[in-house]
């Protein structure tokens, strides 16, 4: 891989990074519990574009695996909290 | 035995090899075996029939590409919205009748995880099977094209399950 | 010989008695068991040649030579002589005990403890081995604790017992230190090697302790002033038990010893001044005392601490003066003393009270009993020419030399004399002295109950008159000089002839104006018992003091921990701190840049759920901390526990989220307006710098860790070199995970599994009969809303309850998809556990968390009907045993546990299939066991916990 | 530079363009409805946009990414969905709507936190 | 930058100890969780090596760079595992506590006492 | 083939938990599952301790890796003579649960959490590496936490979540010290460790890690200050696990500490022994008088087991040959003569409805359990050191071993303490035996079993009797411990 698109993909990569602070901005205003639960799922989501990001200048397959894992089963978590705000019950 | 088990196999399999990292005949036909063990002991409760197989498949090609198109077209156009100044939000929250007169909950699950993947849209509540309440970023063109933008979209996931529309 | 054989008599007599004599009329065990203990001691006298010429048999075997401890017997004249007194006053008693009991079940009890005492008392005596002497003289005190409190169910019984056994145990317990150490400085516990080397001893730096911590245990056992007041409150132990007990033998046990290491340790200054000082003490107090004692056993109590005195008394006389004094004193104590118990418990049966003021007259009715307390009193008073005449005498020219010792002597005799006829003119020939008090009709009493005491009675006046050739030789041998004893001073009327007669008339005329002193108020002292008392009181309260700290309260418990640990840990800190190097904190790369971001975030969201004040917020906070640092787990590299972080973070804000749909609002809201208005501010900051400095110190480790890794080589270099070659994986955290420390693993899925099957069976164990369906009234909020809600689609009242909107065509649609692809996805983690992340662990958590997604969509009810194949406990069983009997197979052939097992032959898209591989679907199984047992347990509708 | 890589970057350079536009779009947009559009967003486009990148920059693992955005296709909007379905049953009124379908049919149930 | 990890390990420690120390049980259960979170860190610093490359070794059995130590990864899965387990346990038992003694304040969870 | 035994005792409950957790709707034959591993796990552990007779000792290689690189088990004295101990009780108390009326003992999850309390237990007796010892200790703590919170007793649950708090205290300062040790020496193996440590510095962390390690060890004994949650924990347990809790788990401190300090730390050992002895003689102090002044029998005797470990910590702090020996002896005599106590206190309290036994619920409990009376004095007696039981060689063997540490204070205390335990236990004594039973008592007819408490008494009676060859085993074991080499060499070869 080049030197440009090294450099490239580190920037994209603090960007995405940076993105990061909006979101916690937002779940630490809310206003709403389900202004920070979806706030809490953006930066699982930007989770996994920094993990493909870092997947491509690591050159390392291993790292998509992982983000694969959160792409797959994070949202359970969103759904039971999601549920719990909607009837005060997950079961 | 469903004909389901061994159709819904083969995209399982896909998935293996993405999830391995081998795309290999050989890691192919590991994948199948396990996943259509998998879906022996569960199998999947839609009916598939050999002959409409093919359209089946047609259908859900088609879709893909619709659907993606969409995706990207609204996708592009709640960008401009997000970053322009004032935003033209016209938010609001719709009815959207899927429009199966079976009242299908796979329809109805299969048309709001659609409608929520484009941009702009948003599936709030569904109300017994066959009534989605969706929130739009601009709900006077959504409420617009919603009832002819739903037909389409109900003929081609009928014509995906293998079920005409009268039936 | 004799000496195994009398304890193997003694203590079978012990257990047999209770088990084979409950048929036995009680006065007929008493025959046998008195015939036994005269047998006994017809044999003792038998051993008399042999132990005057010294060549007794003495017996030895080892028994613990670690501790110093030998089964060492010996017979000496000292020994005998106890053993004679032992088993003669036995017999008396044991006949008499027969008639005492009622009823053959006390009777039975009675003689087994007293069987199991007496061989305790002749072991004693007989012990060649400072331990083994220990032993059965703490033998002896437990027995006393068992008889004194005999009446268990009398309060005053188990009291006055349960302070008998503390004084005399806490006399043994200091007793044992002296042993101990005695042996010690004398290089060997055998009593004969301590005889041996006397002089060494007395040179021994110790000796001064030694002295003092046996002294402690003699004083204590023999009653001596100020340990001397259980001996009256031992008086509630049955009558036969204190005249054998607390006045022929046991309470001589101090005085044995003494007697036993005054040959070796006499001649010390702190002997021949301690034990006159503290013996004349208690002999002149003793008399004093007795003398105004209302109850009739109170009165022989103190009368025999005040014997005990003299004995102790005459034993630390220097030059041994007195040694043959305390041995005729103590036979005749002995014969005299016995008696007059024997004789009170006869009254007590009579008359039904002890108390001399009610008492009067009994001649009539005791006829027998009066005779024989007018001999023994005699004895007792020292009128030739009963034994206890001559046992005075001697005393008294013991001590002829001393002005003061004879002084308390001569005071103390007259008063005794003062003793006996109180015991035998007011008790057996006077009226009752105050009628005012209810008096009780005395009955007449089984005719052979004054067989004993009248033998014990006899005997004083047989040994009194034939002193010289019965008893000389007995005392001969225990003195270990020429010895003659004799009824009358051969050279005519000397001093000590003519102080005893002084004591007797004196003793009279005290008797005569006894309404004078009787009636005088004394100022009440402290006493024995009120210093007992305050001592244990002021340790109780000193105990509930300290159990105080014991408040209850889990934050104090954690901080006291905390700050301990801290005090602990600063002290390395302070005194190593060698200056650890800082590196400046340089950020080079992106991925420097986003571990930094990652830190911070973590730190941030920690921080977040501390502060925010509702717990949902507050799991949510913490979720995203757990993601950050799976993030950070991804940078390090280490993808493995990236993955297992992310997935078990997941399933951990379930697990929170559920847990706190589970408690009610209500509590969970008074519980968090705590967090900063329950404690003082003080508390908030004292926490923050509690944990400000525990903080501190983990990251002077994490420096000190991290700026030591340069030039390091750690056995991690093995593992990964050996991974492939060995174990053919490519992931080395896998190969570490599965085989070089599977072990870990093996124990780690345990732990998971019954954690999982803890939360099971606390959360849903079936209390039977309370099974109830759970009608949620925590949530009464918005049940009715939901349940008209609901109203178009309800089933059943109980399903309509649980089918949620949530149960929706998405989320229905999202379950079923994702469940075989988690199953999926997780045979991917096990086939290729070796070559990418994931392991069997990750696949277990992987279909446990679709399985919890079904639970969170359709509920406990819809979801077991739904999933029918799915029974989570015996899951985690299968798992569990699948993991063990794969590891154990190997070895069953031989092989090492859990060796690795390649299959080969099979190469089917790089699957490489193993022993591992079954190990990681073990592992699967018991997780996702784990996983959905707990899942099952709290979303379990059924309320069946009695609250 | 091989044309694969320049292709790859620049879908990259739109996935995060996109992801761009989602978090401006949480920060910038009026109610929780709206910002969960704008959350998708991120998920949606941004993803698959990095997730193409990926599959030019780095070959061999073109279809683990294509698995992964089928992942995300499917979980994504019901997650989306299940916020929304939350804020719409805690009462939560979309605002400046010109339209509410929704209006009476929303129960106020109070936080439970 | 190990510097920052050393420190961040620390604050995170320190955090879990005031979080434990809170008389919401709740509360100190996050507390719980955050220090076992706090030890994973630890153990990652004392890993023997500063990795670039993730502890996999080639089919050659070489390797792409200085790898992240495989020791210490292993012993933070066990450690995860262990934790986690507990912290169920921990929460179950809270959640029980609440139903029996109706509370989940710790300072009245002290029946036992003396 | 020997070295194969070290498996047994960790193994052979540990799969019978597992195929308990699998028949768990078969009570009857997961009970007689769980005995007859409990009993095979015993065999095993004597098979051990005659094995290491001769001072040679076992040593597994767990999957066959040549350590340090794996996990090793390893018997030498020390192990083996506790895990013994620890046996002998485990199976008691395993034939206590079967007689036992307990509510909780009924449950699927008993038997197999029993034992792995035991497998966790013996693991950490037996492993030779430091991350293991963790893994295994937190296997016995977890399966303890959950049988003291099903427990009958209601607070059961209150202390299973302050001994999970606490406990996890100790879980920390374990693997802190682990930790710094992995960062100075870079391995986990203990013999390796110990090497190291006896060739090189001590840097900062080495010196932390042997504090964190004594804490840890501290807190798992339950001693001052680290003791809070005993008493609580132990006394709402069912009796079984009770008896197993507070005579053989608390050991697992004593067994760490003597192991740090005699294969590892050596060096730093004169000053933790220094602690060791003050801790002890606080504990003493402390549990003598908690026991004296609390309100209910089995507490009583969780108070007085944090006395004994006292007196055991001492023994370990005063150093000398002697005095380590008698703190082994006392501690495998105690663990014998505190279950034995407990199971029939159990088995009295098992009479009353509530189960409770609460001092002012139990007097006259005991009226007419004429077995139950003598087997409770015996062991009272035994624990306050009365001859002829083996609690008196305990005392004899500790007591032999502090004359000449020159700590007289020390010295007096530990003789003068039995003072106290002998008040404590013939008040109880006489208080459920003897006292009169109040008019409101109703008992039930029927109680536990007392065989298992029966065994082990007469297990205690005959330690007092024929006590050479333990004492002779605890001589053996200091002997071996007074040369880590040959630890170090047995499990690193060489
Ligand atoms: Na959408
Ligand atoms: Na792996």
């Amino acid at each position: 891989m080049s030197e440009i698109a090294n450099v490239f993909l580190q920037i994209a990569l603090i960007v995405l990074i940076a993105l990061l602070f909006p979101c916690v901005y937002r779940v630490l205003i809310g206003p709403s519990p389900a202004d920070r639960l979806q706030a809490l799922e953006t930066i699982t989501t930007l989770l996994i574009g920094i993990i493909i990001v870092l997947a491509i200048l690591q050159r390392s397959a291993f790292v998509i695996d992982v983000g694969m894992a959160l792409a797959a089963f994070a949202f359970i978590a969103t759904l039971a909290i999601a549920r719990y705000l909607a009837e005060g019950r997950v079961f | 035995m469903r004909l389901s088990t061994f159709v819904f196999a083969v995209p399982m399999a896909v998935l293996w090899m993405g999830l391995t990292s081998r795309t290999t005949l050989e890691s192919f036909g590991v994948g199948y075996l396990l996943s259509a063990a998998i879906l022996l002991a569960r199998p999947p409760r839609l009916r598939l029939n050999v002959a409409r197989l093919p359209g089946q498949l047609w259908a859900l090609f088609v879709y893909a590409l619709i659907l993606f198109r969409d995706i990207v077209l609204s996708g592009i156009d709640v960008a401009r919205r997000v970053l322009s100044p004032d935003m033209r939000l016209k938010l609001g929250i719709i009815t959207v009748p899927t429009g199966d007169t079976r009242k299908s909950p796979f329809v109805a699950a299969l048309s709001a995880d659609v409608i929520t993947l484009t941009p702009g849209e948003l599936v709030v509540e569904i109300e017994g099977d066959d009534t989605l309440y969706v929130h739009c970023l601009d709900a006077e063109a959504s409420a617009r094209t919603a009832d002819q933008v739903q037909a389409r979209r109900l003929a081609l996931l009928l014509r995906i399950m293998g079920r005409e529309t009268d039936e | 010989m004799i000496q195994i054989v009398c304890l193997i008599v003694l203590f079978s007599l012990a257990i047999l008695t209770p088990l084979v004599a409950r048929q036995v009329r009680s006065d007929r065990q008493g025959m046998f068991l008195s015939l036994v203990l005269m047998a006994l001691f017809g044999a003792f006298l038998l051993q008399l040649p042999a132990v005057t010429s010294g060549t007794a048999e003495q017996f030895s075997a080892g028994w613990m030579p670690q501790i110093g401890l030998s089964f060492s017997f010996m017979l000496d004249g000292l020994s005998l002589l106890f053993a004679l007194v032992i088993t003669g006053v036995g017999a008396a008693v044991m006949l008499y005990a027969g008639y005492y009991f009622d009823k053959p079940e006390e009777s039975t009890r009675f003689f087994a403890l007293i069987m199991a005492f007496t061989g305790s008392m002749l072991a004693l005596v007989m012990a060649g081995n400072l331990i083994t002497l220990f032993i059965a003289w703490e033998g002896t005190s437990i027995l006393s604790f068992l008889l004194i409190g005999f009446k268990g169910k009398d309060q005053e019984a188990r009291r006055s017992a349960s302070q008998a056994l503390m004084i005399t145990g806490g006399g043994g317990l200091a007793l044992l230190a002296g042993l101990l150490l005695l042996g010690s400085a004398a290089g060997s516990y055998e009593l004969a090697d301590i005889a041996a080397s006397g002089e060494a001893l007395q040179m021994h730096p110790w000796i001064g302790a030694i002295l003092i911590l046996i002294f402690i245990g003699c004083f204590t056992k023999s009653a001596q002033f100020p340990f001397h007041f259980w001996l009256p409150n031992a008086m509630s132990a049955p009558s036969p038990a204190s005249a054998f007990l607390h006045s022929a033998t046991m309470v001589k046990a101090g005085v044995y010893l003494l007697a036993r290491l005054q040959p070796t340790l006499g001649d010390l200054p702190l002997w021949t001044t301690a034990l006159p000082v503290f013996g004349l003490v208690t002999l002149g107090f003793g008399a004093l005392v007795a003398l105004r004692q209302t109850d009739l056993k109170g009165m022989l109590a103190y009368s025999t601490i005040s014997q005990l005195g003299a004995l102790v008394a005459l034993i630390g006389l220097p030059e041994s003066h007195g040694i043959k004094a305390a041995m005729v004193g103590i036979l005749a104590h002995a014969l005299y003393k016995g008696t007059l118990f024997l004789v009170v418990g006869a009254v007590d049966h009579a008359a039904e009270t002890r108390d001399i003021r009610i008492l009067g007259g009994l001649r009539r009715t005791l006829p027998g009993f009066a005779w024989v307390t007018l001999i023994a009193g005699l004895s007792m008073a020292g009128m030739p020419p009963l034994f206890g005449f001559v046992s005075k005498e001697l005393m008294i020219e013991a001590v002829i030399q001393q002005p003061i010792a004879l002084a308390v002597m001569g005071v103390s005799a007259a008063l005794t004399v003062t003793l006996a006829l109180r015991l035998y003119l007011e008790v057996f020939i006077l009226p009752p002295r105050e009628t005012a008090l209810p008096a009780h009709e005395a009955h007449h009493l089984p005719r052979g109950m004054v067989i004993g005491p009248g033998v014990l009675a006899a005997a004083s006046i047989v040994a009194g008159i034939g002193i010289a050739p019965l008893i000389t030789p007995l005392v001969e041998p225990a003195v270990g000089t020429d010895t003659r004893l004799y009824l009358f001073p051969p050279e005519g009327i000397n001093q000590a002839f003519l102080m005893s007669m002084l004591a007797l008339a004196v003793g009279a005329g005290v008797f005569a104006i006894r309404r004078v002193w009787l009636a005088w108020r004394l100022p009440t002292l402290i006493t024995g018992p009120q210093v007992y008392r305050a001592a244990v009181s002021g340790v109780e309260s000193f105990g509930d003091l300290l159990l105080r700290s014991q408040n209850g309260k889990i934050r104090n418990y954690l901080m006291v921990i905390l700050l301990s640990v801290l005090i602990l840990i600063a002290l390395p800190i302070l005194i190593l701190d060698r200056g650890l190097p800082i590196p400046p904190i340089l950020l080079t790369t992106a991925a420097d840049v986003l571990k930094a971001v990652l830190l911070i975030l973590s730190l941030l969201a920690t921080a977040a759920s501390i502060l925010l004040d509702r717990h949902l917020l507050a799991a949510l906070a913490l979720g995203a901390a757990g993601y950050a640092i799976g993030g950070i787990f991804l940078l390090e590299p280490a993808p493995d526990v990236a993955l297992v972080q992310f997935l078990v973070e997941t399933l951990a804000t379930v697990l929170i989220i559920v847990i706190l749909a589970r408690t009610s609002t209500e509590e969970r809201k008074r519980a968090i307006s705590t967090l900063w208005g329950g404690v003082s501010r003080r508390g908030v900051w004292r926490d923050a710098a509690l944990s400000a400095a525990i903080g501190a110190a983990v990251t002077t480790f994490a420096l000190a860790a991290v700026s030591s890794r340069q030039g390091r080589t750690t056995i991690a270099d093995w593992h990964l070199a050996n991974a492939l070659p060995q174990v053919g994986v490519n992931d080395v955290v896998a190969g570490i995970i599965t085989d070089f420390r599977g072990t870990d693993t093996v124990i780690e899925i345990s732990v998971f599994g019954i954690a999982a099957l803890g939360v099971l069976t606390l959360l849903a164990r079936p209390v039977p009969g309370r099974t109830r369906i759970l009608i949620r009234r925590r949530r009464r909020r918005s049940d009715t809303q939901l349940k008209d809600a609901l109203q178009e689609d309800a089933e059943t009242p109980e399903l309509l309850l649980y089918r949620s909107r949530f149960t929706n065509p998405v989320t229905q649609l999202a379950a079923s998809i994702i469940l075989p692809i988690a199953v999926l996805i997780a045979l991917g983690h096990i086939l290729y556990a070796g070559a990418a992340p994931g392991d069997g662990f990750t696949a277990g958590v992987i279909i446990g968390l679709g399985i919890a997604l079904w639970f969170v969509v359709y509920g406990y009810e819809d979801t077991k009907r739904r999933l029918p194949w799915l029974h989570p406990t015996p899951l985690i069983g299968f798992g569990l045993t699948l993991a063990l009997v794969n590891a154990l197979l190997p070895v069953l052939f031989g092989r090492a546990f859990l060796a690795f097992t390649p299959v080969n032959g099979i190469d089917i898209a790089e699957i490489k299939i193993a022993s591992t591989t079954l190990f990681e679907i073990a592992i699967c199984l018991a997780v996702f066991g784990g996983i959905s047992t707990i899942m099952e347990a709290i979303s379990h509708p059924r309320e069946c916990e009695p609250l | 530079m091989p044309i694969s890589e320049v292709v790859g970057l620049v879908f990259v350079g739109i996935g995060v363009f996109f992801s761009l536009v989602g978090v401006v779009g949480i920060i910038r947009l009026p109610d929780v409805y709206s910002r969960i559009h704008a959350s998708g967003k991120v998920s949606t486009l941004g993803i698959i946009g990095l997730l193409v990148g990926a599959a030019f920059l780095l070959p061999d693992v073109t279809l683990k990414a294509f698995v992964l955005a089928l992942l995300l296709v499917i979980t994504s909007p019901v997650a989306s969905h299940a916020i929304a379905a939350a804020a719409h049953r805690q009462g939560i009124a979309p605002v400046q709507a010109v339209r509410d379908d929704l209006s009476g049919k929303r129960t106020a149930i109070p936080p439970n936190m | 930058m190990n510097t920052l990890f050393a420190l961040a390990t620390g604050a995170m420690f320190a955090m879990g100890v005031f979080q434990l120390l809170r008389r919401d049980l709740i509360k100190a259960a996050m507390g719980f969780y955050i220090l076992f979170t706090a030890i994973n860190l630890l153990f990652l610093a004392v890993g023997a090596y500063d990795g670039v490359v993730p502890a996999y070794v080639n089919s050659d059995n070489t390797l792409d760079g200085q790898p992240s130590d495989p020791l210490v990864q292993a012993l933070i899965l066990t450690a995860i595992v262990i934790s986690f387990g507990s912290y169920a346990l921990l929460l179950g038992l809270i959640a029980v506590s609440s139903r029996r003694f109706r509370t989940v304040d710790s300072d009245e969870v002290d029946q036992l006492k003396g | 083939m020997t070295d194969t035994l070290l498996l047994g005792p960790i193994f052979i409950p540990l799969l019978g938990a597992a195929v308990g957790i699998l028949l768990s709707r078969e009570k009857t034959i997961q009970h007689a599952i769980g005995f007859a591993a409990g009993v095979l796990a015993w065999l095993c552990s004597i098979g051990v301790l005659a094995a290491t007779l001769n001072g040679d000792l076992l040593t597994y290689r767990l999957g066959g890796w040549t350590p340090p690189y794996g996990i090793v088990l390893v018997g030498d004295l020390l192990s083996a003579l506790f895990a013994v101990m620890a046996t002998t009780v485990i199976a008691a108390g395993l034939l206590y649960a079967l007689g036992c009326r307990d509510q909780s003992v009924s449950y699927p999850a008993f038997m197999p959490l029993f034992l792995c309390m035991g497998a966790g237990l013996n693991g950490a007796l037996y492993t030779g590496d430091i991350f293991t010892l963790f893994v295994f200790i937190e296997l016995m703590v977890i399966a303890s936490v959950i049988l003291v919170a099903i427990s009958d007793n209601r607070l059961g649950l209150e202390a299973a979540i302050k001994y999970l708090f606490i406990s996890a205290m100790g879980t920390l300062f374990l693997l802190i010290g682990i930790a710094s040790l992995y960062a100075t020496f870079g391995t986990l193996n203990m013999a390796d460790i110990g090497r190291l440590l006896a060739t090189g510095e001590r840097p900062l962390l080495a010196q932390s890690a042997a504090v964190m390690l004594m804490c840890a060890f501290l807190l798992k004994s339950a001693v001052f200050p680290f003791h809070f949650w005993q008493p609580d924990f132990h006394t709402t347990a069912p009796t079984p696990v009770h008896a197993v809790l507070s005579s053989v788990v608390v050991k697992v401190g004593v067994y760490g500490l003597i192991r740090m300090m005699t294969l590892m730390f050596t060096a730093e050992a004169p000053l933790i022994q220094d602690l060791l002895v003050i801790l002890g003689v606080i504990g003493i102090c402390f549990g003598s008088l908690g026991a004296l002044r609390t309100y209910d029998a089995k507490r009583l005797l969780a108070y007085s087991t944090f006395g004994q470990i006292g007196f055991i910590l001492v023994g370990i702090g005063w150093g000398t040959a002697a005095a380590l020996a008698g703190a082994l002896v006392y501690a495998v005599n105690h663990a014998f003569i505190k279950s034995s106590l407990l199971m029939i206190t159990g088995t009295v309290s098992s009479r009353k409805h509530n189960k409770s036994a609460k001092i002012a619920d139990i007097g006259g409990l005991g009226k007419g359990m004429v077995l139950a009376s003598g087997l409770y004095f015996l062991g009272g007696l035994s624990l306050a050191g009365v001859p002829p039981l083996n609690g008196f060689v305990s005392k004899v063997a500790l007591v032999q071993g502090g004359i000449g540490t020159d700590e007289w204070v020390v010295f007096g205390l530990v003789v003068g303490a039995g003072m106290i335990t002998l008040l404590y236990m013939t008040r109880t004594w006489q208080l459920i035996f003897q006292q009169p039973p109040a008019d409101s008592l109703k008992t039930k007819p029927h109680g536990d079993s007392p065989l298992a408490p029966t065994l082990l008494i007469g297990l205690c009676i005959a330690l007092g009797f024929f006590a050479s060859p333990l004492l002779d085993v605890a001589a053996r074991t200091v002997a071996q411990l007074g040369d880590p080499q040959v630890y170090i060499r047995a499990v690193l070869g060489g």
